[in-house]
């Protein structure tokens, strides 16, 4: 029974922090509202350069074996470095095309994504407003797989190199996972307006697009929902470090905004919200923590953990934001003060891959009804 | 008691119907016909408004006559805002001027201040803005460091006032400026009514975090108004401040619901749309209860409109419960807020999803809801004053 | 426009509140703890010397016209005196009785009900958990309508001399609304354990008890409706009055409890609760305050609004008598003090009638599908 | 990382369910076998508890064996927590001393102390008491008034007690009292062991709004205890007494995760049998949100357990933030006494309704929630420590 990281972890979170508040912080951020996804080039080289990028890869592919409970720490360090940059989709597409991908799918891209040559990104969205398996069709034309649909919320497609959707095929009558490479006939994509500027969001249209037979990962709805349940701790775990840095900088500023002949941080009111912040955040943290573990090991019990912390968090970023531009004052209402930066970012958290609400349904469905879904364990216990 | 509107009220009502149906385009505020984004193109939007309302008589209602006011009522004030937010009526620019400078010339000014500022006020001839915050006295307003001295028959104003709405627009402001230094810091305040025209005066947009400039900081160095352009007595400011607080924290609530209501159908029309884990978000009995909750305290904000009209019928104006308004519908609006972007979900943040078809008011209404707790007292203020003024729970010390 | 009370609507709470303040208040509702429905004979006489029993008869009745508006008054005061009297129920059976009664009807116990010599009661529940018209069957053998069946939650049954009780015949195919004497061959009545302990309440059992034809009211779908609209704006009057009798008691209290040298009241934690409850407080006054103008006024309205006041009126009560034990601290978790009895009071009054979240699920079938149900009105506008 | 039990924990866990089988009597704590009601037999069950615990060897687990312990670590006692919670064990009447004195004994104690009072207390020999709250020193604790005074080789105890649990079983009481009135506050009193069973003690029940008598008033008229029974040194009792706060509020959570989880899944079934107007409160959307809002949180509180477990091993006791565990689960405790009323519904008044099911659990449950945020420090109090101790921010003047 050990429920603390350890120094190794630690480490990588350090140096990763160090990393992304040199590179990134609120100023990269704000660059992101302006240029969009562009900004991600300028980090992507950085990050493969400190080994973040495929760190979770066996050294063939130039990785250093980093397990998602090693990684946790880093997605944390990402939200608080607010970095503009599809990491939970790079980490997700590395650990499946590795678990599930034949070797030729594995040589191609994987080397390319550690070495931040190709950026890759996630189709999350089913155009139904769900992050579910729907939207595309395969059709076999003349020998070559054709694909028709649409999928939303796909962050990063400006730059990315890679977009891995599911896919329909009635041939096989089953779902599949596609690597798809924008730019190649096809393939278009279209930018969606987004409340968190700094993470720009794209739908995307096939109309046609041939896939090449290698590009394809089996079997698909069970590396989806794996897919899905690493994202959510990830973002999880993102959540936290927003917030954190958040609540972090609101505890500097009520220490020395003064109101009323002294420093607004003695005021009761103001210190049992920020006694509340905390308490909340600490709860995502050993939620986040938890989550993170039984993820990482694989545990049956891991996507009903992943999916209670990232309700949890998402719920708490919401709060804890929220209560940042309340203790602020004004000023945090002004676009110059980073306040709205992290408030922004952790309602997107909040809401990307699926409401708190929606999470804790899928939980009750296990928990209340005792129905499981695939990938589930059976396992529910103390 | 008899909540009824009388047959004058109602065929008043009708007449104000009538009146939006004229001015507005056909489709007004809807998809079909949005209203504009561009600030400048707002800003030329509202300041039509403001002289239409005038042209028809409906500017000014519960005002009196000799003053360019209608000499009805605040029932018709009601009914008037009722139906302008069911029509998405444009905002106007001189709500500062109409909703609390002219309200407190009413009551505080001299007779001649009376004769000069309020007919054109009225007529949307000269807009007003507000100077009271400065960087460094927000909820503690009264520790304000903007200075006017008396220079002959001249006041000079220096100092730097922040979040002054339309001050780019605007003719005049109402200044909060500190003209007695040795004064305990509630006495030596004076309300002063300055001319923003002029060499002194330097208008700085302030970006907020919706993107866009709809504050100001208005800097003042040496700038000029009359010596009779003191409302109340010099270093009296301070009550005539509390006067006009009572009614940015009061009446602004009247017709207020009839915004909330509208905004509320929108969400709900979202919401039949929207899906969840289980199916239209209409459906789910979790969103129902949020929907019903956000429902009945919009309705009960109608009720405290129809009190304080009752109240003002008798009284002339508002106590220290005005801040229990200002405090409930900027935190149910708060709620409203994060009920829509629950709705939207998913497409939550993108304002090009789902609340395109509300023209993004969605987030509009979520973002700026997050400055309703803080501006005009912050929500930890009201309760401040609420627990001290109208409970008569002991001070802890402060001043 | 005019949205106050009368004066003459002041004088008659303000007598009622003397009244109820000096015969009954936290000491009678101890009493009713030890001694149950009985001390309600304590009451009977003179609330009926007082004009209130039946107070919106007709003279012929030996009632004065009071309407529910003039009457809502008295509710707030029957809540704030704690009275352990089933006066809600008094007041509904007088005025269903007066409007849809036949002669024969209204003469047999309307007097009586006024004069204090009988006191009525209404068998609510209809065993499911709601309250609903269901529970009661009735059948005709030798000539009599004999009724078989059981309802539940019904106000102190023990010393009722009247229950009104829907029921269902299958000769008429409808329902109707039963007058029945309790002592009569057929009818048990079995008490149940209740968390407001000076409100018993009991269950009602009828196996083969003979109803007298006269003893019938009808239609029982519309006439059980209005019952249940008028006692849901009752009840929510009188959930305001304990609050704001409990709040009254809180604020003299912490003006006067001092800790670290000085009355908590100087506290912003308690000034913020206290602001946060008196908030609550006045809304949910003029939210009764429509409630009680609709339904005196018969608009089709009344139902919604009903609904609504006593949703909020509930959920202010819990969370306004909940505060006050927390404000009071740890005096409050004895039985000596008289916090508890407002707040087992508040809660019960919450339940009664249907959870908050029944009664807002009735309203979203209305508002949100659109839905009308019996009685309610087509008009709903701003 | 690793969050799994050894495979020797887990044989220990196979040892305390075997204990359990075997000396609970079958269906013990259902409707089948239902937990005594009376408190005299309560009394009687958990003393009965208290040493058939101790017979067999489950007594002070992670305590050193040279006073009676059992020398293992915090994951046994969280072991043993965790399955007595499940299998809905007696209470036990030592709690006071196992929990709060022990600890506090272990870390501050004379080793002649330690001799002296750890192996009965173990042994449930002798029962403890809690003498620290008095009728006007409740939050402010440090206000006390009861007072000692040395007079010869003994101390001469006069003041009024409150919330004693258990003091009518006890056979030692700890106690805090004001040996120094010139000091300031915290700085005169000093924390005494007295003997109960004697002249100038009395103890009288103080019934709560369950109306049990679970706590007790104790009064204390020159009662005596031996100079040598002061825990630290005299006057430094105030240093004792936030020792023991620290272990009051934080671990006793360890292992609390499971009492909740049985009180959750008692109201999960009262809810698959109870209707609302959606139908089987189960299946409603709103419900089932709640439902899981709590299910997260318990199991929060068990992680939270894990990480005091971390803790513990490396250091020995806990600092300031155990203040948040205490706020952690006394309010979420009342989100699910809240809970259980609104489930029970229509039925919620009424004990003898679906909550009978449980034997009344689920309204016991919802009545002593609203005491847990008050005692052992309010709700109000731990958020000051958490901001204050914690978080760095500043006091406002007091003390």
């Amino acid at each position: 029974m050990d429920f603390s990281y350890s120094d190794e972890q630690f480490m990588v979170y350090d140096s990763a922090l160090g990393l992304m508040r040199r590179e990134a912080g609120p100023g990269l951020c704000r660059d992101a509202y302006r240029e969009g996804a562009g900004v991600a080039r300028r980090l992507v080289g950085k990050l493969a350069d400190q080994g973040i990028l495929g760190g979770n890869l066996s050294e063939a592919y130039g990785g250093s074996h980093l397990t998602l409970l090693d990684y946790a720490l880093v997605f944390e360090a990402a939200g608080q470095a607010l970095l503009p940059f599809p990491l939970a989709e790079s980490y997700v597409v590395t650990a499946i095309l590795e678990s599930w991908g034949d070797n030729q799918v594995r040589e191609r891209w994987l080397p390319a994504i550690a070495a931040g040559k190709t950026i890759p990104t996630i189709a999350w969205g089913d155009g139904q407003g769900g992050f579910e398996t729907g939207g595309v069709q395969s059709v076999k034309r003349q020998g070559r797989i054709r694909l028709f649909g649409r999928r939303t919320f796909v962050p990063f497609a400006e730059v990315a190199g890679l977009v891995l959707t599911p896919a329909y095929s009635t041939e096989i009558g089953g779902v599949f996972l596609a690597l798809l490479e924008p730019g190649r006939p096809g393939l278009a994509i279209e930018p969606l307006q987004s409340l968190d500027g700094s993470y720009p969001m794209a739908a995307l249209s096939l109309d046609g697009y041939a896939l090449d037979e290698a590009d394809v990962v089996r079997p698909g709805a069970e590396a989806w929902q794996r897919a899905r349940t690493i994202a959510l701790a990830a973002l999880a775990q993102e959540a936290l470090g927003v917030a954190e840095e958040v609540f972090r900088l609101t505890l500097e500023y009520v220490k020395v905004r003064e109101q009323f002949g002294g420093p607004v941080g003695r005021f009761q009111a103001v210190k049992h919200a920020a006694a509340d912040d905390y308490l909340l955040l600490e709860s995502a943290r050993v939620a986040n923590r938890y989550a993170a573990w039984t993820v990482s090991e694989g545990d049956s019990d891991g996507p009903l953990y992943a999916k209670l912390a990232k309700a949890y968090a998402g719920d708490m970023a919401r709060r804890v934001t929220g209560d940042a531009i309340q203790l602020h004052g004004g000023i945090a209402f002004t676009w110059d003060s980073d306040v709205h930066l992290y408030f922004k970012r952790a309602w997107r958290l909040a809401s990307q891959l699926g409401r708190s609400t929606d999470l804790r349904e899928q939980m009750a469905r296990r928990i209340i009804d005792g129905r499981f879904e695939e990938g589930d364990g059976h396992g529910y216990s103390l | 008691m008899d909540i009824r509107f009388s047959a004058e009220h109602e065929a008043f009502r009708e007449r104000v119907r009538s009146f939006l149906t004229e001015v507005l385009p056909e489709g007004w505020g809807t998809s079909k016909h949005p209203y504009p984004r561009n600030p400048q193109e707002q800003a030329e939007v509202g300041l039509c408004w403001e002289r239409t309302v005038y042209a028809h008589g409906l500017a000014g209602l519960s005002w009196p006559k000799e003053y360019g006011g209608q000499g009805l009522t605040w029932v018709e004030e009601v009914i008037f805002s009722e139906e302008c937010a069911r029509a998405n009526a444009p905002a106007g620019v001189n709500g500062l001027g109409k909703g609390l400078l002219g309200p407190t010339l009413l009551v505080e000014g001299t007779e001649d201040q009376k004769r000069r500022f309020i007919p054109p006020l009225l007529a949307g001839d000269e807009i007003w803005c507000q100077g009271y915050s400065e960087p460094n006295a927000g909820s503690d307003l009264a520790s304000l460091t903007t200075r006017a001295v008396l220079d002959g028959d001249e006041w000079v104003i220096t100092g730097q006032k922040i979040w002054t709405s339309y001050a780019h627009l605007a003719d005049w402001c109402f200044v909060l400026a500190r003209t007695d230094a040795s004064a305990p810091k509630h006495r030596g305040i004076t309300f002063l009514l300055v001319p923003m025209h002029q060499v002194g005066v330097t208008v700085e947009p302030l970006v907020q975090l919706t993107g866009e400039a709809h504050f100001n900081s208005v800097t003042f160095n040496e700038a000029r108004t009359a010596r009779e352009n003191v409302v109340g007595a010099v270093n009296d400011g301070w009550r005539i401040a509390n006067t006009i607080l009572s009614f940015e924290r009061g009446t602004t609530i009247v017709g207020r619901h009839a915004h909330y209501r509208r905004e509320f159908d929108t969400l709900l029309d979202a919401a039949r749309q929207s899906r969840g884990e289980n199916g239209p978000i209409a459906d789910d009995a979790h969103y129902r209860q949020r929907f019903m909750e956000l429902w009945s305290e919009i309705e009960i904000l109608r009720f405290h409109g129809y009190q304080v009209i009752t109240q003002l019928q008798t009284k002339s104006r508002l106590g220290p419960e005005a801040s229990m308004l200002k405090l409930y519908y900027s935190e149910m609006h708060k709620r409203l807020g994060e009920l829509a972007m629950d709705v939207l979900g998913g497409a939550m943040p993108f304002a090009g999803g789902l609340d395109s078809l509300a023209g993004g008011d969605l987030h509009r209404a979520f973002l700026w809801s997050r400055a309703e707790t803080i501006f005009a007292g912050t929500s930890e203020i009201q309760k401040n004053v609420i627990a001290e003024r109208v409970l008569g729970l002991p001070k802890d010390g402060r001043p």
